[in-house]
């Protein structure tokens, strides 16, 4: 099942400032619900166990994170293909950064993940609400706290 | 003695299966019993790199572990059996359990067998499956067109066969039309949905080198063959015994891999093993139905006449060729376009079309529903356009009842009929004209009411051998049966054929009784074993009154014949002056010198006193081989009131007339009828499986495929007509699916009828209140 | 970990060792021989595990054994008395109210429930009480008119 | 369809329950939203909490004008109470319209409400009926109005430690009317869309007007449009346009059984004609 978000948060930060926190994986997993454990194969390569879920709801995927085109300060793509028994997830997101002068960004996000197995067969009514929420929540919050003043 | 044919009596299967006391498969238990679970593909179309079970042969309970690579060698690839000439049938290999590639979401990957089924169950969960995905393809006609992901290398362009028909001018005829209507029409792919989830429990002995299988079958002689070539073990060596089969509608003919695969874990590890499948499963995994793409022309002149008929029609396949799936939009449907009318000219061009979604086979009605329907659909559409009553147009095209045997322009013969007598009872009984002058009180009131009609006929009682050999089905189409009388006077009929709901338990017990003149309770009908019962093929296709009935009844006259050979010899008379009068054989002239059935079942099995060169005992063995198919046909019609606002559909009135010659049980006729109009309306109105463009099943579990529930479907008024067939000694047709052949149209029809006076024209099934809605915004220029 | 319950089954008291996420409906199948208790989805939309604790009718497949304990179960083997039928029985035998047989234990026991319950339903009450078992077979005509003629015979 | 492994403790009383309740534990009543999740090993606790036999948390009480309805009351004990049936007679018809006759007798309508499916059919009504939910946890209760109790698919205002135990309903006004219309998905019985809707009558004209959908989006949600009722005598066309305006910019879920514009659609007509029988309720003398 295909499931297509986007959103575009606007962030009290500079572009470089957020570029970094984008790069920053821990700060990413701290920021994002559910994750587990993130280990770095390199600095494009991360392997990620995350709760997905919501609700009585949950499973655990084992996710194999990717950056790709990446063109600092502006922009790059994330792909994450992960696997949880029954079911398969891969979620390819796009991101671009722009300048909200003076001194903020916008960050323009797409995110498009195709769901398999149980997860798509059985849960196809309880899951579009709620990745989409999942997905959303996880973008304004990370826009919410690179715009904090003290994760600068 | 009153005769049983013809007699409502009550069901002799019933008492155990009210009382809980039947056996299913998944009901046998067995010392040392082992569960089996597979693990299944959630991809659709992948190459499979890796499947790593090292975790799941470590786990607690677990006993064996078996992948692709571990069974490709000890067990041979699925067959298809329905090898369709002269259409250049391509039949990949279909591996047991996925070697390279997976093809569909639920193809098998690999098969754990433990102690517990919560064992087994875990295990999969430790299984690690390495895919490379690729592109997938679920629709039939986007998979035949160029550029399409490819299933199998041995198929470019996934189409599996080009399976033409053709009869007369079309050509000429569609040129020198008056009228030309035109349609493209989707059959949504249906899950057949029998209740019981289909089952194997699989027992090998060493020492005999006997496999025993109880499988959720309807052909357990078909079962046997098809499980000899997939685990090479030799025929005589394997009994398949389907105990109580709770329904079947088609998804339970085919061979399928775990089938083999438990029988081949049972043969290598010394234990029995078991296996269920879920619902969930099922709907992964066991035969869809239909999935069509048409495109329909039909032409005629401007005052009813049909002239010709045309089809371009996709068949989706899914991602094998299941075991009778070529033979199904071919022979049983593409010869059937000339439905009761007198069409003379008939082209169709089927393509078969592998597609990455479970394998499309044999549901309820198999072809003809899909022919019926777009004859019936078409037949509206022309109406329409020519301002002519449809049961009119229909009236004009129908083959006169004096025409028969009568050979329509697909080249196929129909035995018998009476179309008008059907058209005429359903006429009557719903009171036609009074409807359509409600109808026409209604639509002033700007209320929509709508009539559908089908008038219907086809092909059943499958069927003669030599056809089947000459269309390409891998096996005769004959039916046996062993009728044995025991020295009490008990007789037992060993049957090829195996019901599952439709109650030939009883059907053909009233038979037997019948021609021994002795009480039916004292006659047990025995099916399902393949050691007890003589080779048969099968219960599907309406064919098992026609075909296995008749083999029955020619079993019982052998016996009678013997009997009376041994009656005349006790009674000192020559045959020719012996009479059958109330169960006894008299002296003509003297009745009261006479033999009872029971004193003669009791002689011939002591034999103390035989005639000279007549052997002991009495049983007949029968091989029926009919010389034609059957034709049952009725007319079908709804009338329904559409609330334009929601879309929603509410059935009024169901009018079911058919005709399946003469009753043996109409107590049993009138049930097949309501399930299977009940199933076609399923199919009508609210079925539907649906795949997303990547493959996945989105309607998996039947919280999202909608199988009828008693408070959505209506009260199905039954009444028949009666023409037998000259074909087979019973004079029967068959009665299995009908109800659903016709009422699919009839009820699709009605609600177009409904609506056009908004100008809806044509609504693809199934005709939810969405899909309704949708159509009469659009018909009224909106966007819907 | 295993732990062992007790609970009546049809009238009699049995234990048996189950882990708590054993469903109900296998329990009874597997564990005590009681297989006319049917599994029919994994959804509880099909109704063939259809039982009755303490004299009401639910899905056994939608219950785990260890919700049962201390309870009394009955299933369509414990409906009527020995060697006898239920009304309900013997009205969807007498008026064909099944062919293939899998949903008509759990239909027989849902129906049981609806007539304890309300004696007398009309048609469109009994189509309603039967939501929850599906019957791919009969199209539900006669199992209605079997529950109307059990009613009846009340 | 075997669950996973978990540890299964039958509370005695409810303090046993809520000191139970930890990480992922999940608490089961008639455990008809669990077990399917479970079974499908889309949910995979630790443990499961069995509150479906405490006696502390069933039955309906009086209380004021209104009731108190203990979390673990099945929806059959709901269609069994007279009083229930008296002063909501909402609850009753919506009652019926839950799962089927087996689903009733097991289910709970706390354990409902807890799951807070978005298509689910009782929702709406605790929001139209404006209840209140207490939540407890082994070291408190607090009160929490339906109103701000469901956030999202299957996502509620309990925190993981909270057990929803009771159902508080305030007094109706007099000369009130309710109603619930709703379109079922064929295969589920969930809505595709549903309307609730209650509306109350002084000196023939409007003084409440409370509408609520389920259905449509990811949570159910009251439609501050039906407020244009009060003081009108309710006219077939301003209910009609306070039908459309209560679901207009409503970003509506779609899916394989009814894509968002019908289901928009159905929002409409379903508030329409609970709006109609509400206010025709309401109109009845006595």
């Amino acid at each position: 099942m295909r499931l297509d978000f986007a959103g575009a948060p606007e962030i009290a930060a500079p572009p470089d400032v957020v570029w970094k926190r984008l790069l920053d994986h821990e700060f990413v997993a701290s920021v994002a619900p559910g994750v587990e454990s993130v280990q770095a194969v390199d600095d494009r390569h991360f392997k990620v166990v995350s709760g997905f879920g919501v609700g009585t709801v949950k499973l655990t995927f084992q996710l194999d994170v990717e950056l790709s085109d990446v063109q600092p300060p502006r922009s790059l793509k994330m792909s994450a293909r992960g696997k949880a028994p029954g079911s398969g997830v891969d979620v390819r997101t796009t991101l671009e950064i722009e300048p909200v002068p003076p001194n903020r960004s916008r960050l323009k996000w797409q995110a498009s993940s195709e769901v398999r197995g149980t997860v798509a067969s059985v849960g196809a009514r309880l899951l579009k609400g709620t990745a989409k929420k999942l997905t959303e929540t996880f973008w304004d919050k990370f826009a919410a706290r690179v715009g904090e003043k003290d994760t600068t | 003695m009153a005769t049983l044919f013809g007699s409502g009596i009550k069901r002799r299967e019933d008492p155990r299966l009210i009382t809980g006391k039947a056996t299913y498969t998944d009901d046998v238990k067995l010392p040392g019993l082992l569960y089996a679970a597979m693990l299944r593909s959630t991809y659709a179309h992948a190459k499979l790199n890796q499947v790593d079970v090292a975790k799941a042969r470590k786990a607690a309970g677990v006993v064996a572990v078996y992948t692709g690579a571990d069974v490709k060698d000890k067990l041979n690839t699925v067959p298809c059996a329905w090898n369709v000439p002269n259409c250049d049938l391509k039949v990949p290999p279909h591996p047991v359990l996925a070697v390279d590639k997976v093809r569909y979401v639920g193809d098998g990957i690999a098969m754990v067998v433990a102690e517990s089924r919560a064992a087994a169950r875990d295990a999969l969960d430790l299984i690690d499956v390495d895919y490379d995905a690729l592109d997938a393809v679920v629709d039939p006609e986007k998979a035949a067109a160029k550029g399409a992901p490819e299933l199998h290398k041995e198929v470019p362009g996934n189409i599996a066969f080009t399976w033409k028909v053709a009869g007369g001018d079309t050509g000429k005829a569609f040129a020198e039309a008056a009228v030309r209507v035109e349609q493209r029409i989707v059959h949504n792919r249906l899950l057949p949905t029998a209740m019981e989830p289909r089952a194997t429990c699989a027992s090998y002995n060493a020492g005999t080198g006997q496999l025993t299988c109880w499988i959720t079958s309807q052909n357990p002689h078909i079962h046997r063959f098809l499980l000899s070539v997939m685990t090479k073990l030799p025929e005589h060596r394997i009994r398949v015994i389907a105990p109580e089969v709770g329904g079947g509608f088609g998804s339970k003919i085919p061979g399928y891999p775990d089938e083999a695969l438990v029988s081949f874990a049972s043969m290598e590890l010394g234990r029995p093993v078991k296996w269920t499948e879920d619902r969930s499963e099922n709907y992964k995994v066991t035969i869809h139905g239909r999935d069509h793409v048409e495109y329909v022309e039909l032409c005629g002149t401007k005052d009813g006449t049909i002239t010709g008929l045309r089809t371009r029609v996709y068949a989706g396949l899914g991602g094998y060729a299941s075991t009778a799936a070529p033979g199904i939009p071919t022979i049983l449907h593409g010869l059937m376009y000339s439905g009761p009318y007198t069409i003379p000219n008939i082209e169709g061009t089927i393509y078969g079309v592998y597609t990455t979604t479970t394998p499309v086979d044999a549901y309820r009605g198999a072809g003809r529903p899909e022919a019926t329907f777009l004859l019936e659909r078409m037949i509206d559409l022309y109406a329409r356009q020519i301002g002519m009553d449809p049961v009119d147009v229909r009236r004009k095209n129908l083959i006169p009842k004096d025409k028969f045997p009568y050979t329509v322009a697909t080249g196929i013969t129909y035995d018998s009929g009476n179309y008008q007598g059907a058209l005429d009872k359903a006429l009557q009984l719903i009171d036609y004209k009074k409807v359509r002058a409600e109808q026409a009180k209604a639509r002033k009131e700007k209320r929509y009411l709508g009539i559908g009609v089908t008038t219907y006929c086809e092909i059943c009682g499958l069927g003669p051998s030599q056809v089947a050999g000459a269309v390409g089905f891998g096996g005769g189409l004959y039916d046996s049966a062993i009728v044995r009388v025991y020295p009490t006077g008990v007789v037992r009929a060993y049957i090829g054929g195996k019901p599952h709901g439709q109650g030939e338990e009883t059907t053909f017990a009233q038979i037997v009784a019948d021609e021994f003149g002795i009480p039916v309770e004292n006659v047990e009908v025995v099916a399902g074993d393949t050691e007890a019962t003589p080779q048969g093929w099968g219960t599907y296709g309406s064919r098992t009154t026609a075909v296995c009935g008749s083999a029955v009844k020619v079993a019982a006259q052998r016996v009678k014949e013997k009997a009376k050979k041994i009656a005349a010899h006790l009674l000192e008379a020559s045959e020719a002056d012996l009479e059958w009068k109330e169960g006894k054989f008299v002296v003509k002239g003297s009745p009261d010198k006479g033999k009872s059935f029971g004193d003669l079942a009791l002689m011939a099995n002591v034999a103390w006193n035989m005639p000279p060169g007549v052997e002991p005992g009495l049983e007949a063995t029968a091989f029926f081989d009919p010389s034609n198919f059957v034709y049952p046909f009725g007319t079908h019609i709804c009338t329904v009131e559409v609330d334009v606002e929601t879309g929603e559909v509410k059935i009024l009135r169901y009018v079911a007339v058919d005709d399946c010659g003469p009753q043996i049980n109409p107590m049993i006729v009138e049930g097949q009828v309501h399930g299977g109009v009940i199933q076609g309306l399923g199919e009508a109105l609210q079925e539907m499986a649906v795949y997303d463009e990547d493959g996945q099943l989105l309607t998996g579990t039947m919280m999202d495929y909608a199988v009828p529930k008693a408070s959505q479907m209506p009260k199905v008024e039954t009444a028949h007509t009666v023409t037998p067939s000259p074909v087979n000694p019973l004079g029967v047709k068959g009665v299995g699916e009908t109800g659903t052949i016709a009422s699919v149209p009839t009820l699709v029809n009605a609600v177009c009828d409904a609506l056009a006076p908004l100008g809806v024209t044509h609504i693809d099934k199934p005709l939810t209140p969405a899909r309704v809605w949708a159509a009469i915004q659009q018909a009224k220029g909106g966007t819907p | 970990m295993k732990r062992t319950i007790t609970l009546t089954v049809n009238g009699a008291p049995r234990s048996v060792e189950v882990e708590p996420r054993a469903l109900l409906a296998l329990v009874l199948r597997d564990q005590l021989d009681l297989t006319g208790t049917h599994i029919g989805c994994d959804t509880s939309q099909c109704g063939a595990c259809t039982v009755h604790i303490d004299g009401r009718a639910v899905k056994s497949c939608t219950m785990l054994a260890v919700q049962a304990e201390g309870h009394a179960v009955t299933t369509i083997e414990g409906l009527a008395a020995k060697d006898r039928l239920h009304p309900l029985q013997q009205a969807f035998w007498d008026k064909h109210g099944l062919q293939c047989g899998f949903c008509t234990p759990g239909m027989i026991m849902t129906a049981a429930d609806l007539l304890a319950h309300n004696p007398k339903p009309s048609e469109a009450e009994i189509r309603h009480a039967l939501e929850g078992n599906l019957c791919r077979c009969t199209g539900y005509q006669n199992i209605v008119a079997a529950v109307q003629l059990a009613a009846g015979a009340r | 369809m075997i669950p996973t492994s978990f540890e299964y403790v039958r509370a005695k009383n409810l303090s046993d329950a809520l000191k139970a309740m930890g990480k992922n534990t999940k608490v089961i009543a008639g455990g008809h939203s669990l077990l399917p999740l479970l079974r499908f090993r889309l949910a995979q606790p630790d443990m499961l909490i069995d509150i479906g036999q405490l006696r502390e948390l069933k039955g309906i009480k009086r209380s004021g004008g209104g009731l108190k309805i203990g979390a673990a009351t099945t929806y059959r004990e709901l269609l069994e109470s007279k009083e229930l049936k008296a002063l909501y007679p909402l609850i009753a018809e919506v009652t019926e319209h839950i799962g089927d006759l087996q689903v009733r007798n097991a289910g709970t309508i706390g354990g409902g409400l807890a799951h807070a499916d978005p298509a689910a059919d009782m929702p709406p009504v605790m929001l139209v009926l404006d209840a209140t939910f207490v939540l407890q946890s082994k070291t408190g209760k607090r009160s929490v109005p339906a109103r701000k109790f469901f956030k999202g698919p299957f996502t509620t205002a309990l925190k993981p430690n909270e057990l929803l135990t009771e159902i508080q309903l305030p007094a109706l006004p007099k000369g009130v009317g309710t109603a619930y219309a709703s379109f079922e998905q064929a295969a589920s019985g969930y809505a595709l869309a549903g309307a609730v809707a209650l509306i109350a009558i002084a000196k023939g004209l409007i003084t409440r007007a409370d509408l609520a959908f389920t259905g449509l989006g990811d949570a159910p949600f009251l439609a501050p449009a039906a407020a244009k009722l009060v003081a009108t005598t309710g006219d077939a066309s301003l209910i009609d346009q306070v039908a459309q305006a209560a679901v207009a910019g409503v970003e509506a879920n779609d899916d394989v059984h009814a894509p968002a514009a019908y289901r928009l659609h159905l929002g409409r007509v379903a508030a329409r004609r609970a709006l109609t029988q509400a206010l025709a309720q309401a109109q009845r003398p006595g």
